[in-house]
């Protein structure tokens, strides 16, 4: 049964080979659709089985991949990122920055609507920005350069910061968890440690509450209100057209009844297929897999508060023992869905670079072996949690196990189930009170790609993510980094972040995998983007 | 009155009824259940010596090989020898021969315990509610309860509630298992109370406590063995579906159970991995069925009674 | 011996003609054939008894007759031939169709006999259904005559009730109107009477010789009990472990019977003329009860179900040497008064004492009390633990109070001796002993303790009656010896005059009559004593005595 | 009668006092905290805390248990920690399926187990019974897992006969509902056709021994008659109570073929809920098998006075 957890679909930037080929074929099927006498009789129906249960509905109060799906299908968002990575407006219509780049001026498309037929106006931007700023860590960055934040009027809204600021726009179309989407002010002014419950939004499609059955059934038909940009879709960015009048997701929860459902038709599209069924896919006459360029990256982190590992040495012997290839093997299946990537950021992305890496994760058990005589490890044994019901991880952590065995590590495998994992990991305390030494997990390559969204390369201590690592040096490179606008100082920057990172072990990156999702062939135009977006859509 | 001429030779017992030993081996059905899982048993004890390898240690680039092929595997110090996997491999690239064989211990193992644990608190609550009265109001209650919650979901509640061991999934099967035995106990109690040689025992003077174990517990291990033998076969199935729901036990102890639930995923593309386990499985599970369905035949007084009366 | 049935003989064909019957037993028995060159006929009107003890292959030859054998049971031999046709021969369909039409058959235990889920009427009716072609409300009618023929009060609520509702002796009824219904040739009755109570058998019987003079139909009759014999039978053939060692009329077999087995069963079954009994030597009272009376409370804590009074005003005491029998038909209390006074069961009102002393009714009892009171069961085959050795059964009393292991076992070898049972058979496990011997064995246990009071619970009932015999004898012996105070409880007249100094009659839970065993048997004063006694079967026929009958 | 039922209801009171107890204790021992699961995994340790709080968790055990149960008797069943329904809403969406899943199995099951059963006691000791009872403890042998998937593949995917997954409620048409139950309650009903033959096997041979059988073979009757109106119908009780008791045993196959055929009921629920460490609804759902479990145990008893009029309420 698949949860919600970090992993999303990961954004790259390097074009791959068979990406021109893509191209051609989409534009013959956009024309060959044109060509279709526009209004078919029958209600065309969407069938969608998504990555994991649909449980909590506030796309800002939670990063789970399933959520943030669902924030795109009925919320629109100020500026969108395209195919390329560019940052475009979405419901923005104009914008102007000062000279001194601290006053940002906004002015939003006219004739936007809720789904409830009210006008989109400056007050419910600025309660949106306002929310989405507490509780995701781009936004928390954002704001703590706003100085003020208010409307010029119905249509304009103004940003004034402390001090210039290079990712304003990046922030603020952002394809990552925690989206800032955009809602009524009166739902946007609940707190944001509690979840919302009213689902009006712009976005392309409304949500049928009242046919939802949770860990069954979700629908949304298509919103009347909504005024598609006229530039082509592209990513996130561009025109949100709706060509179905009515879309379903089905919860399937075993990996081998959704395979079936989509090869038997029941359902039209399937997000995340078990690796294992890729070859049988490709070769369905009727199902086409959606080779995307945007992988995810696999992560084994350390706990630095605890014995053994809160030892810099134990970790670096750690980092020499691991490689990456057993872990891509083990977990995904075929070498095409997988790719060794020595950076801490997704290969082919900005700042990826093998910087800091020479020496590490080449399986090198004796060397591991003789830096733990040095170090004097003196055999505490090293407990790593494994989730028995993610089927895309629940394999790493063995291969983990053997690998710190042969180096030399004792080690001590504890199975539960993710939400006991996301709990558990959050316990500082010893191993015997119920805390851990080792997880791994996977984020998507778009959480990773920038030293201030990666959260493994945050070392504040306490206030970083699970594992706590503590460096102050780290953490001026990081700040450093933030205020940089010149993209050559950002690539310097961010090396060193890497090189910093590998030096104190903070985590161990084990390469890269895409999971590509798999649609029938009477579906197309499906848009090829790190996220899951379901506008755009034909099914004959 | 006279005595009647001596034709009694009833002095000299009458010729002896055949042992319940001898019955035993004459069912059809408890030699082939016996012998079955004789055979399983040894091939359990004696795997390491039937050319298999460390039934954890792995090397992914030999996933997923079809039956007889030839591939690697890594030792515990690192370096790699050449292996034929009889059985093929599964999703990590282990021996599925060697897990098999090594799956046969654990799941045997949790088969018995859970029946022999079953067995031992289902009749001390089961003797207690039938002997003593005032006993029996609560515990049967508490037994109902049990009951009344669907074994599957307690184990999944039981085993999400202690990590997942060994043992924890012992216990978790155990418990829901108890309440059926008890109730088998204390109906038996209830019939054997009334039985003339447990009024004559009172009738000597023999304590409460003497007549339990002397006189009712021992008339109560014919029906006990057989529904021992139930209870053993639903708990290696129970085990499967606990892995299955992904809270069985950890993949890095071998049992045909999770061998299963882990192998569902490559069950079309390659059938070994659910195949060899599933044939096992149903294999221990039928003998043990047709050995628990022999053994109530032959021991179970309500068959024996049919004969010329 | 009814001297009616001779007119009846005309049709000189016989209706059942068994000619050299033999049935195999499976491997491994004690004897190689149930039966074996059985040959004997039963003509129209005639009734034919079959006498001898269990095992004796009775019921053998009567499941061959209706071809009702089991699997493991093969005729092997010989012919059966229902009015000149073999049934041996017969194919199953064709057995089938004849079954309830030519030949029928009655059984022994009411209770069981008839299908409990089932209403007394329809399964009458499945039989005219599945035997005739006649439409229901004629089938309804037919049914309703026979019910009134067979003497049941208001036929049509017994055709709508369920057996459970019916007493032992109605249900019984109600199997004979079924047999009879289609007026077959023959009957096959396997001793229907022995689970009844004497006087509900001797009405059955009765009506068995109405109907059979009505309609004319020739009776195979099935028992163990002389009595019924010769109250019935036109004539007699006496089985011996499946060999039928003798035949002939009724007053020939009954009186002068040519067979030693003969003869020795016959002396066996006691007397209905109490012998002259010594009076006791001393008075010592070791058991008195007075007002004592026990009623169970139906229903549960919360409906209040009505109460039933299974005894009430027992007055009752037994001295040292002296036996004092309970006799009174099933439902009468005497059980229950027995289980009061060995403290099984807790009376409700009355009091109660031990060689003077007196015991609480309710709550754990003396020790010392349980020494001096012990009780021997009805039904051997449940009295002793099959798991343990008999050994060990009879120790466990001694152990209980002290006694080392090897003086206990020294004193159950003697107690063998006793009860005239090989010492070496102590290591043995009850399955491998008989009716008798295990009655033995119960009684050894129950002196292991040197009781003063010994209290017998119908035990002689399920014995038959040359084993009965040396059990009876055999008290009667270790009384005197040990000068016992015996309490004896049967619903058997016979055994009651045999063996006891003093009888109570019981009747409904209370005490109707009680006195020296001679006044009661010569001098009945209460009415129901004197029904019990008409009721006896074969009371004019004194089978002890080798003097003839009287006319 | 009435008497009866009253009865019986209140005896049922103290067991569904027991469930209560056993599933509140069993949720609140659990390592794993619902707070930290739904504060998401970023949450801070402020943030967590204050949302055990907001769900009520942070008081002790007993006042805890006390206002759950006060809410349970008055209909409450209190808010799913996880979904964003109230507990009573879930189980009424999810309900449908499990029932509909199971009142198939049970008839499946009932229709064929009690003739093979029979047939099995008819000829016992026989080549038939042997037959008989190995295949049935054959089909007991196989997890329900790996029959499902095997169906699954060759009845739905390489056949197309049946579809492969999904529930379609009754309201939307006779034909999609039951095909789409077909396979599910096929490989649910393996199990229980095993446990029902056993139990009539046993008892209708036990009543073939008995004397009113011996009688109505001495009246001549046909043999299939005697096998019907009197050994199976005496044998009537045993069974319905093997099929009441084995309610309990169906829902763990429950559990495993909805999530197998993607059903949406309560077994799969439950799981999840488990899973989720979502209390309330875990609380909710096993309260809500066990009065199912009750009440179907009552009706049962009930039948009793149906097929044996010795039975008297």
């Amino acid at each position: 049964m698949r949860k919600s957890h970090d992993l999303t679909a990961a954004q790259q930037f390097r074009p791959r080979v068979r990406q021109a080929a893509l191209k051609r074929l989409w534009c013959a099927a956009l024309c060959a659709a044109a060509a279709l006498a526009p209004g078919q009789a029958a209600a065309v129906t969407l069938r969608i089985t998504p990555q994991s249960n649909l449980a909590i509905l506030d796309p800002i109060w939670t990063t789970a991949t399933v959520t943030r799906t669902h924030g795109y299908m009925i919320y629109d968002t100020l500026f969108g990122t395209d195919a390329e990575g560019q940052v475009r407006p979405q419901m923005v219509d104009t914008w102007s920055v000062s000279a001194d780049k601290r006053l940002w001026t906004f002015t939003l498309r006219p004739g936007l609507r809720f789904s409830d037929g009210t006008p989109v106006t400056s007050a419910d931007v600025i309660a949106s920005l306002e929310r989405w700023g507490q509780r995701d860590n781009m936004g928390q960055e954002l704001f703590k350069f706003v100085a003020r934040l208010d409307a010029v009027d119905a249509h304009t809204f103004r940003i004034r910061l402390k001090e210039p600021y290079g990712l304003v726009l990046e922030s603020l179309g952002k394809l990552g968890a925690n989206v800032p989407f955009i809602m009524p002010k009166r739902v946007a002014e609940t707190p944001a440690d509690r979840q919302i419950d009213d689902f009006t939004g712009s976005g392309p499609y409304m949500f049928k509450q009242d046919e939802w059955k949770p860990g069954a059934l979700v629908v949304y038909v298509k919103n009347p209100y909504y005024k598609p940009r006229d530039e082509p879709p592209s990513g996130t960015a561009g025109g949100k057209r709706v060509y179905v009048d009515r879309v379903e997701w089905h919860i399937i929860a075993d990996p081998q009844t959704q395979v079936n459902a989509l090869i038997s038709g029941e359902i039209d599209v399937l997000e995340q297929p078990a690796h294992e069924y890729y070859a049988m896919l490709r070769r369905d006459p009727n199902i086409r897999v959606l080779d995307n360029k945007y992988g995810a990256m696999v992560i084994l982190r350390f706990n630095q508060l605890q014995p053994p590992f809160n030892d810099v040495r134990l970790r670096r012997a750690a980092l020499v023992a691991l490689s990456q290839k057993p872990f891509l093997q083990a977990q995904y299946v075929s070498s095409d869905l997988y790719r060794t990537c020595r950076s801490v950021y997704p290969c082919g992305s900005a700042y990826a670079s093998e910087r800091g890496m020479n020496g590490l994760l080449g399986g090198d058990f004796k060397r591991a072996r003789s830096m733990l005589e040095q170090a004097r490890y003196d055999g505490t044994p090293v407990v790593i949690l494994q989730p028995t019901d993610l089927a895309t991880i629940s394999r790493l952590p063995l291969v983990a196990a053997q690998q710190l065995r042969f180096a030399g590590f004792k080690v001590e495998l504890q199975s539960m189930d993710w939400q006991t994992l996301v709990s558990r990991r959050a316990n500082r305390g010893p191993v015997a009170q119920g805390g851990w030494n080792v997880f791994l997990t996977t984020f998507n390559g778009l959480d990773l790609d920038n030293p201030v969204v990666n959260p493994a390369l945050n070392a504040s201590c306490g206030q970083a993510w699970v594992g706590w690592p503590c460096d102050p040096e780290l953490e001026r490179l990081r700040a450093q980094f933030v205020r940089a606008t010149d993209p050559v100082d950002k690539k310097r920057i961010a090396e060193q972040v890497q090189e910093r990172a590998l030096e104190i072990a903070t985590h161990a990156p084990l390469g890269e995998y895409f999971q590509p999702v798999a649609v029938r062939k009477n579906v197309t135009g499906y848009l090829n983007a790190p996220v899951y977006l379901y506008w755009n859509l034909r099914k004959r | 009155m006279s005595a009647a001429a001596g034709i009694d030779s009833e002095t000299a017992p009458a010729g002896a009824a055949p042992g319940i030993g001898r019955r035993l081996a004459r069912n059809g059905a408890v030699r082939f259940g016996g012998a079955v899982l004789l055979v399983l048993l040894v091939l359990a004890l004696a795997a390491p010596w039937l050319g298999t390898v460390d039934p954890t240690l792995f090397d992914p680039a030999s996933r997923d090989l079809l039956p007889g092929r030839v591939g690697e595997v890594m030792t515990l110090d690192g370096n790699v020898l050449q292996h034929t996997f009889w059985m093929g491999s599964d999703g990590y690239g282990r021996d599925l021969y060697s897990r098999v064989l090594y799956g046969a211990r654990v799941s045997l193992l949790v088969g018995a315990t859970v029946a022999l644990l079953a067995l031992a608190f289902g009749t001390l609550a089961g003797l207690l509610a039938g002997y003593f009265r005032w006993l029996d109001g609560v515990l049967m209650r508490v037994m109902d309860g049990l009951m009344a919650v669907p074994n599957i979901l307690l184990a999944v509640a039981l085993v999400a509630m202690w990590k997942a061991s060994l043992w924890t999934v012992i216990a978790a099967i155990t418990v829901p298992e108890i309440p059926r035995v008890t109730r088998l106990v204390r109906s038996l109690v209830l019939g054997i109370r009334e039985e003339p040689y447990v009024e004559a025992a009172v009738s000597v003077g023999t304590s409460r406590f003497a007549i339990l174990t002397r006189h009712i517990l021992p008339n109560c291990i014919a029906p006990l063995v057989v529904q021992g033998t139930y209870v053993c076969a639903s708990a290696m199935l129970v085990e499967a579906i606990l892995s299955f729901l992904g809270v069985g036990l950890p993949t890095d102890i071998p049992t045909w159970g999770n061998m299963m639930a882990e192998g569902r995923l490559e069950f079309t593309q390659y059938p070994q991995n659910v195949f060899f386990p599933g044939v096992f499985l149903a294999l221990t599970v039928f003998a043990v069925n047709i050995l628990g369905d022999g053994l109530r035949d032959t021991l179970d007084p309500r068959f024996g009674k049919r004969g010329e009366r | 011996m009814s001297g009616a049935s001779a007119a009846v003989m005309a049709d000189d064909a016989p209706v059942l003609d068994v000619r050299g019957l033999a049935v195999r037993l499976p491997p491994g028995a004690e004897r190689a054939h149930a039966v074996r060159e059985v040959s004997f006929a039963v003509r129209k009107g005639e009734l034919v008894c079959l006498l001898g003890e269990s095992g004796s292959g009775k019921s053998v030859i009567a499941q061959s007759v209706m071809g009702l054998l089991p699997r493991g049971l093969p005729a092997v031999a010989g012919e059966v031939r229902l009015e000149g046709e073999n049934l041996l021969a017969a194919r199953p369909e064709r057995l089938r169709r004849l079954r309830g039409t030519r030949m029928s058959m009655v059984f022994q235990e009411p209770a069981t006999a008839l299908n409990p889920v089932m209403r007394c009427g329809a399964q009458i009716d499945e039989l005219l259904a599945c035997h005739t072609a006649l439409p229901a409300a004629e089938r309804r009618r037919r049914i309703l005559e026979v019910l009134a023929q067979v003497r049941l009060p208001d036929p049509a609520r017994m055709l709508a009730s369920y057996p459970h509702q019916l007493s032992g002796g109605q249900r019984q009824r109600i199997m004979i109107a079924m047999a009879l219904i289609l007026e077959p040739a023959l009957l096959v009755a396997d001793e229907p009477t022995t689970a009844l109570d004497v006087t509900t058998q001797a009405e059955i019987l009765a009506l068995i010789r109405l109907l059979q003079r009505d309609h004319g139909t020739a009776v195979l009759y099935i028992t163990h009990d002389f009595g019924v014999a010769a109250e019935i039978a036109d004539r007699v053939a006496v089985l011996r472990q499946g060999e039928l060692i003798e035949q002939g009329s009724a007053e020939e077999v009954l009186s002068r019977p040519r067979h030693a087995y003969t003869r020795m069963l016959l002396a066996a079954v006691p007397s209905l003329v109490p012998p002259e009994r010594a009076p006791l030597a001393t008075r010592e009272e070791v058991l008195s009860a007075h007002g004592l009376g026990k009623t169970y409370a139906g229903g549960t804590f919360l409906a209040r179900g009505k109460e039933v009074v299974a005894a009430r005003d027992i007055e009752l005491s037994v001295h040292r040497g002296e036996t004092v029998g309970i006799v009174g038909e099933s439902g009468s209390g005497k059980s229950t008064v027995a289980r009061c006074v060995a403290r099984l069961i807790e009376a409700s009102a009355g009091r109660l004492a031990l060689d003077g002393a007196s015991v609480p009714l309710a709550g754990s009892v003396a020790r010392e009390f349980r020494r001096r009171v012990q009780i021997v069961f009805q039904d051997p085959y449940r009295s002793l633990n099959p798991r343990r050795t008999v050994g060990a059964a009879i120790v466990e009393g001694p152990m209980n109070f002290g006694v080392p292991r090897a003086k206990a076992r020294l004193r159950a070898q003697a107690l063998m001796g006793l009860v005239r049972l090989s010492p070496g058979a102590l290591e043995r496990y009850p399955h491998e002993f008989s009716g008798g011997q295990r009655q033995r064995l119960c009684i050894a246990r129950a002196l292991a303790l040197e009781p003063h009071l010994l209290i017998a619970d119908e035990a002689v009932s399920a014995l038959d009656v040359s084993v009965q015999a040396q059990i009876l004898e055999l008290l009667a012996d270790i009384q005197r010896r040990l000068r016992l105070a015996l309490l004896f409880i049967t619903h058997d007249l016979r055994v009651a005059a045999q063996i006891c100094d003093r009888v109570v009659v019981m009747q409904h839970g209370r005490i109707v009559e009680q006195g020296p065993v001679g006044a009661i048997f010569r001098a009945p004063r209460h009415p129901y004593t004197r029904a019990l006694l008409a009721a006896a079967p074969g009371r004019r026929f004194d089978f002890a005595l080798p003097r003839p009958p009287p006319a | 009668m009435r008497a009866f039922v009253l009865r019986r209801l209140l005896a049922t009171i103290p067991v569904l006092l027991v469930v209560a107890v056993l599933v509140f204790l069993v949720t609140r021992l659990t390592p794993g905290d619902p707070a930290a699961i739904i504060a998401g995994n970023s949450a801070n340790f402020e943030q967590i805390a204050h949302i055990r709080a907001a769900l009520g968790l942070d008081r002790p055990l007993a006042v805890q248990f006390g206002s759950w149960l006060w809410d349970v008797l008055h209909g409450d069943l209190g808010r799913s920690f996880y979904f964003k329904l109230t507990v009573a809403q879930l189980i009424g969406q999810r309900l449908g399926p499990t029932v509909a899943l199971s009142l198939c199995t049970i008839v499946v099951s009932v229709l064929l187990a009690v003739p093979l059963g029979v047939l099995a006691a008819w000829r016992h000791g026989g080549w038939l019974d042997r037959a008989l009872m190995g295949f049935s403890v054959l089909g007991f042998s196989v997890p329900v897992f790996v029959l499902g998937y095997v169906l699954i593949y060759v009845v739905a995917l390489k056949l197309r006969w049946l579809p492969v997954q999904g529930y379609v409620p009754l309201a939307d048409g006779l034909v999609p509902f039951v095909r789409h139950l077909i396979l599910p309650s096929v490989t649910l009903s393996v199990t229980y056709i095993a446990l029902i033959a056993r139990v009539t096997r046993a008892t209708v041979a036990e009543a073939l021994g008995e004397d009113y059988v011996r009688t109505a073979r001495a009246k001549g009757l046909p043999e299939a008659r005697v096998l019907i109106r009197h050994a199976l119908a005496n044998a009537a009780v045993p069974i319905v109570t093997v099929i009441g008791i084995g309610i309990a045993l169906l829902v763990g196959g429950v559990v495993v073929t909805e999530s197998v055929f993607s059903i949406p009921g309560l077994g799969r629920l439950t799981v999840d809920a488990v899973l989720a460490r979502d209390f309330p609804t875990i609380q909710g759902v096993i309260l809500c098998f066990s009065v199912i479990y009750v009440l179907i145990n009552l009706l049962v008893d009930l039948s009793y006075a149906l097929f044996d009029p010795r039975i008297r309420y």
